[in-house]
């Protein structure tokens, strides 16, 4: 065992809390995970489920069609308020992604046995979540068709993009991001294709799995390179995850807008990224575990380290506010000082005090035991904590924006009914993918469980 | 071919059979097993030092395009900030760096290994579906300079091999 | 258990891994050729006309000086069409009776304007202004080709941003003495570079970064 | 450099069909007007596009967005648009722009027309005739097709500058929704057989001697018009001209009557005058000559330095004007009692008499009395159009008092050819068609349905009474430009020229005479007031051309005794006029009027109920009296002092509003800056009752509720109707300008209405966004405009590349002088005009996305001290706040915010300083916008510029890009005037000079208050301006480094007042 453990992941708690449940061989493991792909029925309530965050998905569609036809000008956006929706979800929506890669590549390095069973379906999350954000950056802009003028390209034209511009650190962020994680979750599951493909008993199924795993046959030379390129690759998703938050941080740091302008923005948003991240693996852990009755693998230990690092990321968020307020105070800025005191009673103050309440106030509640091992409270809260970061979001974006340095240009912002079908919409979307994935792809890495009962077991003796 | 229930009787089975002077041969496991590389002898592999390369090539490729961009091809004052504001430059050199190097590690790892290679003599063995969830394999390959049927099999029943198969390459 | 796949797929796999690469590839440097093509740029596309009017015949072989139809290149932003007036000064006693100069009696006789083709197309949003380059030493054939040699006019560059701003990076590739601005024939000396910066002197052109703003010709 | 040039009849210059290269698929009138020619009988068409058989007219037809107000988009989805979606996305899969462009086609002139050069504008001097001044106008013509009207410098009432009607003017020439020919009972006709009708009755008219012919117009000051109306009258020798100008009080022609027992016209010279007394004039704002009088005062207004003298500008009013706002010191009184201070006034100056005055104003009236008394001979006092009689005697008499005669006023021959008594010219028509003396009515011009006291109750003189099934007229014949609410009740309506239509004449402020010369034939079958007049004569069919001619050649003789011995002579001085846009030496002389009149002997007036609410009627800053009612550019333009947009409202303060429980509450979409609700109140007043919305107004007299006219029209096209609430239906003829009616005559109705406002918030939250001060602190401390500014040193950058953009050539730059600029919003006009600037519509503003390039910031200075800013919330600061006006345009940072953050560099700066804004390359991200620090760029939210209507399309600056939706918009400081000036200099080697780049905001300034520039060159204006201590940097704490710079308001108040 490597030395970067937390304590709370000491032998003595592990065997009181473990993260596997008692009595499983490798092939009870494989079994188990890979019938709810092969075998296992597809339950009525997949279908319903399904239908429902597809049709939802499908008013995105109709939202973004609408958008193309009449302009952003359907959205509750206006001069001074350049920005809406769009770039609040777009934020928090990439902020989600990050708990994926934080599980699958930080805690990896930190070489965190209970990350095993979550990582597949977080890093799951963390491609459909970037997917979902990049739709925004795309739709915001007055006119879509054109947007590939932010990507370098030759043009006929002999311009070029704007390298100044956070907008296009974005673009490669959020591109890098995208890329990085699809290979970095692809990569994880050859293994677990491999398996399938074995024990598929259609020949379709075998051909298609039997593709997608590359005829990957376990040979020991490839697990030699295999685990050093995901080590690598881990080693590198740490640095991208940071960074991709604290590029989208830029995006307000670097403007001039009093309540944008400031230095602490890339820490809290990566810390707040990580918060909002965790929240949602715990808002789909839950009732993934129920639906599948994966217990076993997604022990309440699980559930207990989740809680407990949203406690401490929650922590440092509030930190974040907190010298937010204090510096602009500390500044004597005035445009700053304004600012703040418009958060705290100006129009939006509702806004605010309900990011508080969200972020800061009732995640406290996580430091009693009870609270971290009752499912259902669990699972409240980390709804709580999304809203709460989207909040912040809507906070930094909006209030900001409607006052500003000339007091006759202030004004105000309030979404339209286009507003919401796009940002629910995406939800929708989010969710249909998730649907998708857990039924045709082992939810949680079954090589690295055996992985597990291999340690386990050398444990138990 | 010889099969095991456990990567322990695994681990031994390969210590055995180089101690028997064969080199060529291979183990399949369902999932990494600490020390079965040193066991087979496997030298360190390459992976590590494309990836450096990948990175390299991202970021250095990636900060000299933008200088160009901005400062030569077709230079423009944008809000007074001087043509080449390198700081500036900084985030997207990093992604770069990034993307370059995980697309070498990913690349290259599978090009070290030969993927995709979707048929392979093993396969054959219809025991084999077992090696991707719960059963270890060694295989001994003909190519082997000292290589005699007879005598693997042997060698393999003395490693307390549950099944031995030949493996026929076709 | 049997194989699945057949040995031959081993290199299918590899193979079409790496073609799917190349054609993506390819695809981008094709979207890219295209727009620089002839048939988006339409550069060297001849045009039918309403009445098949030869540069060729009436500068080529008749010399008439551009400025006798085109009158505002020297003063205006547009070189102008002439109207059918100016035809008639000549056709109402030349070839008065050709049947293919009908087009231009029928519309001075009705008052009609004809629809010529318009063949050179800058890219939209582009204010452009003969009288400034003509009075700066860009020759027409600079830009217009040998009119003189030309049938039926065709557009002898692709007019994309890029090909002006090449010569607004450093005009001295085309700059001409002004006597030799309207001359469709003149060609460029083998020490074009240094006339060319001398002549860039003379006439004040303004430096590259000036020429190559934005507002110098979008509005 | 543009030269005027003139042009004559035979000149046919209306040939819109100039080289396509400039405007594609432009519309050939040519075609049109032969199809218009073609038509007959009964029937009816929308637009030229359908007469020219234009495909895309079906398209036209059901246009999904309106002309000239686009996109009234609201959130519910229309059926047809929702079937287009997937078509969109299709097209939207096959990025537009990458498909192959159809062939275009280039259409010449046939025979161009001599002395245009193709793709060069002319300038044509010409003139606008208004009320009872003409403004003499240099108008910008594009192959054909006039496009921006400017100031003719040459012009006494213009000196270059315009006013916002001259500049919205051009807008009514292309209104699609204008009256286009001939109409009988709304049936097409033609004008031959109009004529024919006319000269049948003319017959009978004669036969009876003229009986019961009656002509009814607005005020007169066209000499061609009033000698074609003379010669009428002396062919029907019983017939009879009325008058009715229904935003023009009768009080100043009356009081001119008391005063010197005869009609004379007032000239002004503010120039003259240290001392200005305003009684409720808004003569800065307002009414003839107004331009001029704003060019004077603000050029004794001028600061070079400390030492500089100023003059000082007192204002009485009661409700907040921009000359009130201007003003040195400002009482708020209410407007009838005005008098009495007026009679104060006198009685100090030692006429005798007295006037009681409401506490405060003693105080007041004493220091202003002392004041004036010290300025004797320069100082002057001004009465209000709408003040009665009364006011205006006194005003004669003090002025002559204060020895100003022939100083800083002077009087000549009054300007209309016929001075009547309006209401009682208009009362005796009433009675006349009650009592059945009137068989024709012949109506030029005006609206009188709509703007007739509603006692008279017009209407019913007019219209059809269905249960008698009879008329009271037998024929009705309503000259007009639109098809309006008094058209639909005549029998016949003549569609009416624009002024840029035909040829006229007019008499300016001061009787300076000038030609209207037309820049385009007619657009449709319209005709002159004085055609169709002329219709009714025994000369018929005279062109105006040639009546316009012969008029001048007989005034010439006659007024300027001049002789032409030959017509060659008489030719010289026609082109002359024409070229100059005045006619030579043709202004009134002043007379020396001697006062027959005594304030004492004055009736001592009835005093006004003191507990009632006053109601007072005031035109429309935008729309006017509703001539302008569809005028989208005027509707859309924030109103000087509300800044509200497409509505009036009932004007209250806020004690007022409190008292009545009035208030305002701020939407959540648009807000401050858009959306406003506001309570619903109905008006009793006069035996007639109106729903308004209210609105609160800082600085309005308590007790006085103003009502605006020229809203609610019901007929007056797409634009203008149905817009606001019509004042005019409680405007009785017993009180046209004042009324009295109990505060229980306002009933909250307890709804509310969304009122569009570009600007609520008025605090500058101690901010330093103005540099105010007065003229002693001025003196003591010259530079206090920058001692708050916390400018960042230069060395403070991450870059020491400070160098690297040196822009030694020439540097753009605007000096923005405040203390000159009054808010009249001339600025805002001209920029929309010369740019394409869109008009979104009322709701659209309400969301905060109005398109305006320069904005007019209106502050007051003392801070609010209440939570939500809002005036409803009644803070003792606001019973009279000092009021400032600051144009906002683009500031041109050379450190600009936007140009950092935009992703694809479509904003970026030019070698010259400039902020460049390249449309085609912005894809809309609005991040410039959000990083804009002074919010000045606009964002195409939706497809707001109208691509449909054809004559918008005549109407376009082909100078200027016409920007499609989803792309960012700003000023660029009129770059197409910067290159086609750079480009004439380069031509010629030689500098720009000083002065040779005006852009239209300066250009259209009465107050000089904007200068534009080349920093760089020492001498020049701008750089003149810059080096005076004043001038300062807004928000220069955020080192942007803004090329737009300010200088600071000084005002001059009166030592004694101050004290209080």
């Amino acid at each position: 065992m490597s030395a970067g453990q937390p304590p709370f992941d000491s032998p003595e708690i592990r065997r009181l809390t473990p993260v596997i449940g008692p009595g499983h061989t490798y092939g009870s493991v494989t079994d188990k995970i890979s019938a709810i792909v092969l075998t296992r029925p597809t339950s009525l309530g997949w279908y319903v489920g399904f239908l429902i965050a597809f049709s939802i998905m499908g008013m995105m569609t109709v939202a973004i069609g609408w958008l193309i036809i009449k302009g952003t000008g359907i959205w509750g956006i206006n001069i001074p308020i350049g920005w809406g929706f769009a770039i609040v979800n777009f934020v928090w929506w990439i902020g989600i992604g990050h708990a994926g890669t934080l599980i699958s590549a930080i805690l990896f390095l930190l070489n965190q046995k209970w990350r095993t069973s979550i990582n597949r379906f977080a890093e799951a999350m963390t491609l459909f979540a970037v997917a979902c954000a990049g739709i925004f950056p795309l739709i915001h802009t007055g006119r879509p068709w054109l947007a590939f003028y932010m990507f370098p390209y030759p043009s006929t034209m002999g311009l070029w993009p704007q390298f100044r511009s956070p907008l296009i650190w974005d673009v490669f962020a959020v591109s890098t991001y995208g890329t990085v994680s699809l290979m970095f979750w692809f990569v994880g599951l050859i293994p677990d294709l491999a398996t399938l493909r074995d024990r598929s008993v259609r020949k379709p199924l075998k051909i298609i799995y039997g593709m997608l795993s590359l005829g990957w046959r376990g040979s020991a030379r490839h697990w030699h390179r295999y685990q050093s390129a995901y080590l690598l690759l881990a080693g590198l998703a740490t640095p991208l995850v940071l960074s991709v938050h604290t590029v989208v941080s830029f995006d307000f740091a670097i403007a001039i807008v009093p309540g944008w302008h400031t230095t602490i923005f890339p820490p809290y948003f990566v810390a707040g990224a990580i918060y909002s991240g965790f929240a949602m693996v715990l808002t789909i852990a839950i009732p993934l575990r129920k639906a599948y009755d994966l217990e076993d693998f997604i022990t309440m230990r699980h559930l207990d380290n989740m809680a407990k690092v949203m406690l401490s990321t929650g922590l440092i968020v509030a930190y974040g506010y907190f010298f937010e307020f204090f510096l602009s105070l500390y500044s004597g800025n005035k445009f700053d000082v304004f600012l703040v005191q418009q958060r705290l009673h100006g129009p939006y103050a509702p806004f605010y005090f309900a990011l508080i309440l969200c972020n800061i106030l009732l995640p406290q509640l996580l430091w009693s035991y009870k609270m971290r091992h009752n499912v259902a409270a669990l699972f409240l809260m980390s709804i709580v904590v999304n809203i709460g970061m989207w909040l912040e979001r809507f906070v930094i974006v909006v209030i900001s924006l409607t006052r500003d340095f000339v007091p006759s240009a202030w004004g105000r912002y309030s979404p339209t009914f286009w507003d919401w079908a796009t940002f629910i919409g995406t939800i929708g979307m989010f969710v249909t993918l998730l649907f998708l994935f857990v039924r045709v792809l082992p939810a949680i890495s079954i090589a690295e469980m055996r992985e597990l009962v291999a340690e386990t077991s050398e444990e138990e003796k | 071919m010889g099969e095991f229930g456990t990567p322990e009787e695994l681990l031994q089975a390969v210590k055995k059979v180089r101690e028997g002077g064969y080199r060529r041969l291979d183990a399949y496991a369902p999932f990494p097993i600490e020390g079965l590389s040193e066991a087979l002898g496997l030298k360190r592999n390459l992976v590590p030092a494309i990836t450096l390369l990948g990175g390299l090539a991202g970021g250095i490729g990636g900060f000299c395009f933008q200088y160009w961009a901005a400062a030569i091809t077709y230079p423009l004052n944008i809000a007074g900030r001087p043509l080449n504001s390198w700081p500036a430059f900084i985030p997207v050199t990093f992604e770069l760096t990034i993307l370059g190097a995980s697309l070498a590690a990913v690349f290259g790892m599978l090009a070290l290994n030969r993927l995709p290679h979707p048929h392979h003599p093993v396969f054959n063995v219809g025991r084999f579906t077992h090696a991707s969830s719960d059963r270890f394999f060694i295989c001994i390959e003909a190519k082997d300079p000292n290589f005699h049927l007879e005598k693997c099999a042997r060698l393999l029943q003395e490693v307390h091999a549950h099944h031995i198969t030949e493996v026929s390459d076709d | 258990m049997a194989q699945i796949f057949h040995r031959s797929t081993n290199f299918l796999a590899r193979f079409s891994v790496f073609s799917a690469l190349f054609l993506v590839g390819l695809a981008l440097v094709g979207v890219l050729a295209v727009a620089r093509s002839p048939y988006l740029t339409r550069q060297n596309v001849t045009r039918e006309q309403p009445v098949q009017f030869s540069h060729k015949h009436h500068v080529g072989d008749d010399g008439i000086d551009c400025r006798y139809c085109h009158t505002g290149v020297e003063t205006s932003a547009v070189a102008g069409i002439p109207p059918t007036k100016t035809c008639m000064n000549c056709h109402a006693v030349l070839f008065n009776n050709a049947a293919y100069l009908e087009p231009i009696r029928e519309s001075y006789r009705s008052d009609k304007s004809i629809p010529w083709v318009k063949v050179h197309r800058l890219a939209d949003f582009v204010y452009f202004d003969h009288s400034i380059h003509v009075n700066k030493g860009v020759g027409c054939s600079s830009c217009h080709g040998q009119i003189n040699q030309m049938p039926l006019v065709f557009q002898a560059n692709t007019l994309l941003m890029q090909w002006c701003v090449d010569c607004h990076r450093n005009p001295e590739q085309v700059l001409r003495p002004k006597d030799q601005v309207f001359n469709m024939d003149w060609k460029a000396p083998d020490n074009q570079a240094e006339v060319g910066a001398k002549l860039r002197d003379e006439y004040k052109i303004r430096t590259t970064a000036e020429l190559t703003s934005c507002s110098t010709c979008h509005r | 450099m543009r030269e005027h040039e003139h042009i004559d009849s035979q000149h046919d210059h209306n040939d819109p069909a100039g080289d396509a290269k400039l405007h594609d698929g432009q519309m050939d009138l040519a075609a049109v007007r032969a199809k218009l020619q073609s038509k007959t009988g009964k029937q009816y068409w929308r637009t030229l596009e359908e007469l020219a058989g234009d495909p895309q007219f079906e398209e036209l037809l059901h246009r999904e967005f309106p002309r000239q107000a686009p996109s009234e988009w609201d959130d519910s989805v229309d059926r047809r648009d929702f079937l287009k979606l997937m078509a969109a996305s299709l097209a939207f899969a096959g990025l537009s722009g990458c498909g192959r462009t159809p062939e275009q086609y280039i259409v010449p002139y046939v025979k161009q027309p001599d002395g245009m050069v193709l793709g060069k504008p002319q300038f044509y001097a010409t003139a606008m005739p208004f009320g009872a001044d003409a403004i003499g106008l240099l108008v910008e013509s594009h192959e054909g097709r006039p496009t921006k009207v400017e100031g003719n410098p040459d012009h006494p009432s213009s000196l270059g500058a315009t006013n916002v009607f001259a500049e919205a003017s051009v807008l009514n020439l292309y209104d699609p929704d204008r009256a286009q020919t001939v109409t009988k009972f709304g049936e097409i006709q033609t004008w031959s057989l109009f004529e024919q009708s006319a000269q049948a009755i003319a017959a009978e008219t004669r036969a009876a001697y003229g009986a019961g012919f009656r002509i009814l117009s607005g005020i007169v000051t066209s000499p061609t018009l009033a000698a074609q109306i003379q010669s009428l009258l002396t062919l029907f020798p019983k017939a009879k001209w009325h008058q009715w100008e229904p935003a023009v009080g009768d009080g100043t022609r009356e009081g001119a009557k008391l005063a010197f027992g005869s009609y004379l016209n007032t000239v002004y010279r503010p120039e003259r005058a240290d001392v200005i007394l305003s009684l409720d004039s808004d003569f800065l704002g307002s009414g003839p000559g107004h331009i001029r009088y704003a060019k004077e005062f603000s050029r004794h207004r001028k600061l070079n330095g400390p030492s500089d003298t100023m003059n000082r500008l007192y204002v009485v009013e009661p409700t907040p004007s921009v000359t009130g706002a201007t003003a040195d010191h400002r009482l708020p009184l209410r407007a009838s009692e005005v008098e009495l201070f007026a009679r104060a006034l006198a009685a100090k100056l030692g006429f005798g008499g007295s006037g009681t005055l409401p506490a405060g104003a003693e105080k007041w009236l004493d220091a202003v009395a002392k004041d004036l008394q010290e300025h004797k001979g320069a100082s002057l006092v001004v009465a209000g159009e709408q003040q009665p009689a009364e006011v205006h005697a006194l005003t004669h008499a003090i002025n002559a008092a204060l020895g100003n005669l022939g100083a800083t006023l002077y009087y000549t021959y009054p300007l209309e050819e016929r001075p009547v008594n309006h209401l009682e010219s208009m009362a005796e028509l009433c009675a006349d068609i009650e009592a059945g003396k009137v068989e024709t009515l012949l109506i030029l011009g005006g609206n009188p349905v709509y703007t007739a006291p509603h006692d008279f109750d017009f209407a019913s003189k007019i219209a059809f009474d269905q249960t008698t099934k009879q008329k009271k007229v037998k024929n009705t014949i309503h000259v007009s430009s639109h098809f309006d609410e008094t058209s639909e009740l005549c029998d016949w309506h003549v569609a009416e020229s624009h002024y840029l239509e035909t040829w006229g004449d007019a008499r300016a402020f001061d009787g300076t005479l000038s030609v209207i010369q037309p820049l385009i034939a007619p657009l449709y079958h319209t005709h002159s007031l004085r055609a169709a007049l002329a219709a009714f004569s025994d000369k018929p069919g005279v062109s105006d051309y040639d009546a316009v001619r012969a008029n001048l050649e007989a005034l010439g003789k006659r007024l300027l005794l001049m002789s032409f011995p030959d017509p060659g002579s008489f030719e010289k001085f026609w082109r002359k006029s024409l070229n100059d846009g005045v006619v030579a030496s043709s202004a009134f002389a002043p007379l020396n009027a001697t006062l027959k009149f005594s304030p004492a002997n004055l009736p001592t007036p009835k005093p006004a109920p003191a507990d009632e609410i006053e109601f007072i009627f005031r035109p429309d800053p935008c729309v006017y009296d509703g001539r302008f009612a569809n005028n989208g550019w005027l509707q859309e333009l924030p109103k000087p002092v509300t800044k509200l947009t497409w509505d009036n409202a009932a004007l209250v303060s806020p004690k007022t509003a409190e008292n009545l429980k009035v208030a305002q509450n701020v939407a959540w979409r648009g807000g401050e800056h858009g959306k406003v609700y506001s309570n619903v109140i109905d008006i009793a007043l006069s035996n007639s009752k109106v729903t308004a919305a209210a609105w609160i107004v800082p600085g309005q007299a308590d007790g006085t509720v103003v009502l605006p006219l020229g809203y609610g029209r019901k007929r007056a096209g797409y634009t203008g109707t149905n817009k606001g609430f019509n004042a005019y239906a409680v405007r009785a003829s017993g009180a046209l300008w004042t009324a009295f009616a109990p505060s229980s005559a306002i009933k909250k109705t307890g709804e509310e209405y969304p009122l569009a406002c570009t600007q609520y918030h008025f605090s500058m939250e101690g901010r330093q966004i103005l540099a105010t001060g007065t003229l002693e602190e001025f003196r003591k401390n010259p530079n206090f405009a920058n001692e708050h500014a916390e400018l960042p040193p230069k060395e403070l950058s991450l870059y020491n590349g400070e160098a690297e953009f040196p822009y030694n050539r020439d540097k753009w730059a605007m000096a923005i002088d405040l203390n000159k600029c009054n808010g009249c919003n001339a600025c805002v006009v001209a920029c929309q005009s010369e740019n394409n600037i869109p008009v979104v519509g009322k709701d659209q503003v309400m969301r905060g996305r109005e398109m305006h390039w320069i904005r007019i910031d209106r502050y007051y200075e003392k801070t609010v001290k209440t939570a939500t800013n809002d005036p409803s919330s009644y803070d003792q600061s606001l019973f009279n706040p000092p009021t400032f006006f600051q144009p906002v345009p683009c500031q041109q940072c050379e450190n600009a915010p936007c140009e950092q953050v935009c992703p694809v560099g479509a904003t970026v700066h030019s070698a010259e300083g400039l902020n460049d804004m390249v449309y085609n390359r912005c894809v809309g991200t609005r991040y410039c916008s959000n990083n804009c620090p002074y919010k000045v760029r606009r964002f195409n939210f939706l497809r707001f510029q109208d691509w449909e209507t054809p004559q918008l399309k005549l109407l376009r600056n082909p100078e200027v890009t016409v920007r499609s939706r989803g792309v960012m918009e700003k000023c660029t400081y009129c770059v197409q005037r910067i290159n086609n000036a750079r480009i004439e200099s380069e031509k010629l080697n030689a500098p720009i000079h000083d002065g040779a780049i005006v852009t239209a905001c300066e250009q259209a300034c009465p107050t000089e208050a904007i200068v534009f520039g080349n920093a760089n060159d020492k001498d020049s204006r701008v750089a003149r301006l810059k080096a005076q201590q004043r001038n300062y940097t807004l928000l220069g704490e955020l080192n942007a480094r803004p090329r737009t710079t300010y200088l600071a308001v000084v005002r001059n108040p009166n030592p004694e007042l101050e004290s209080a």
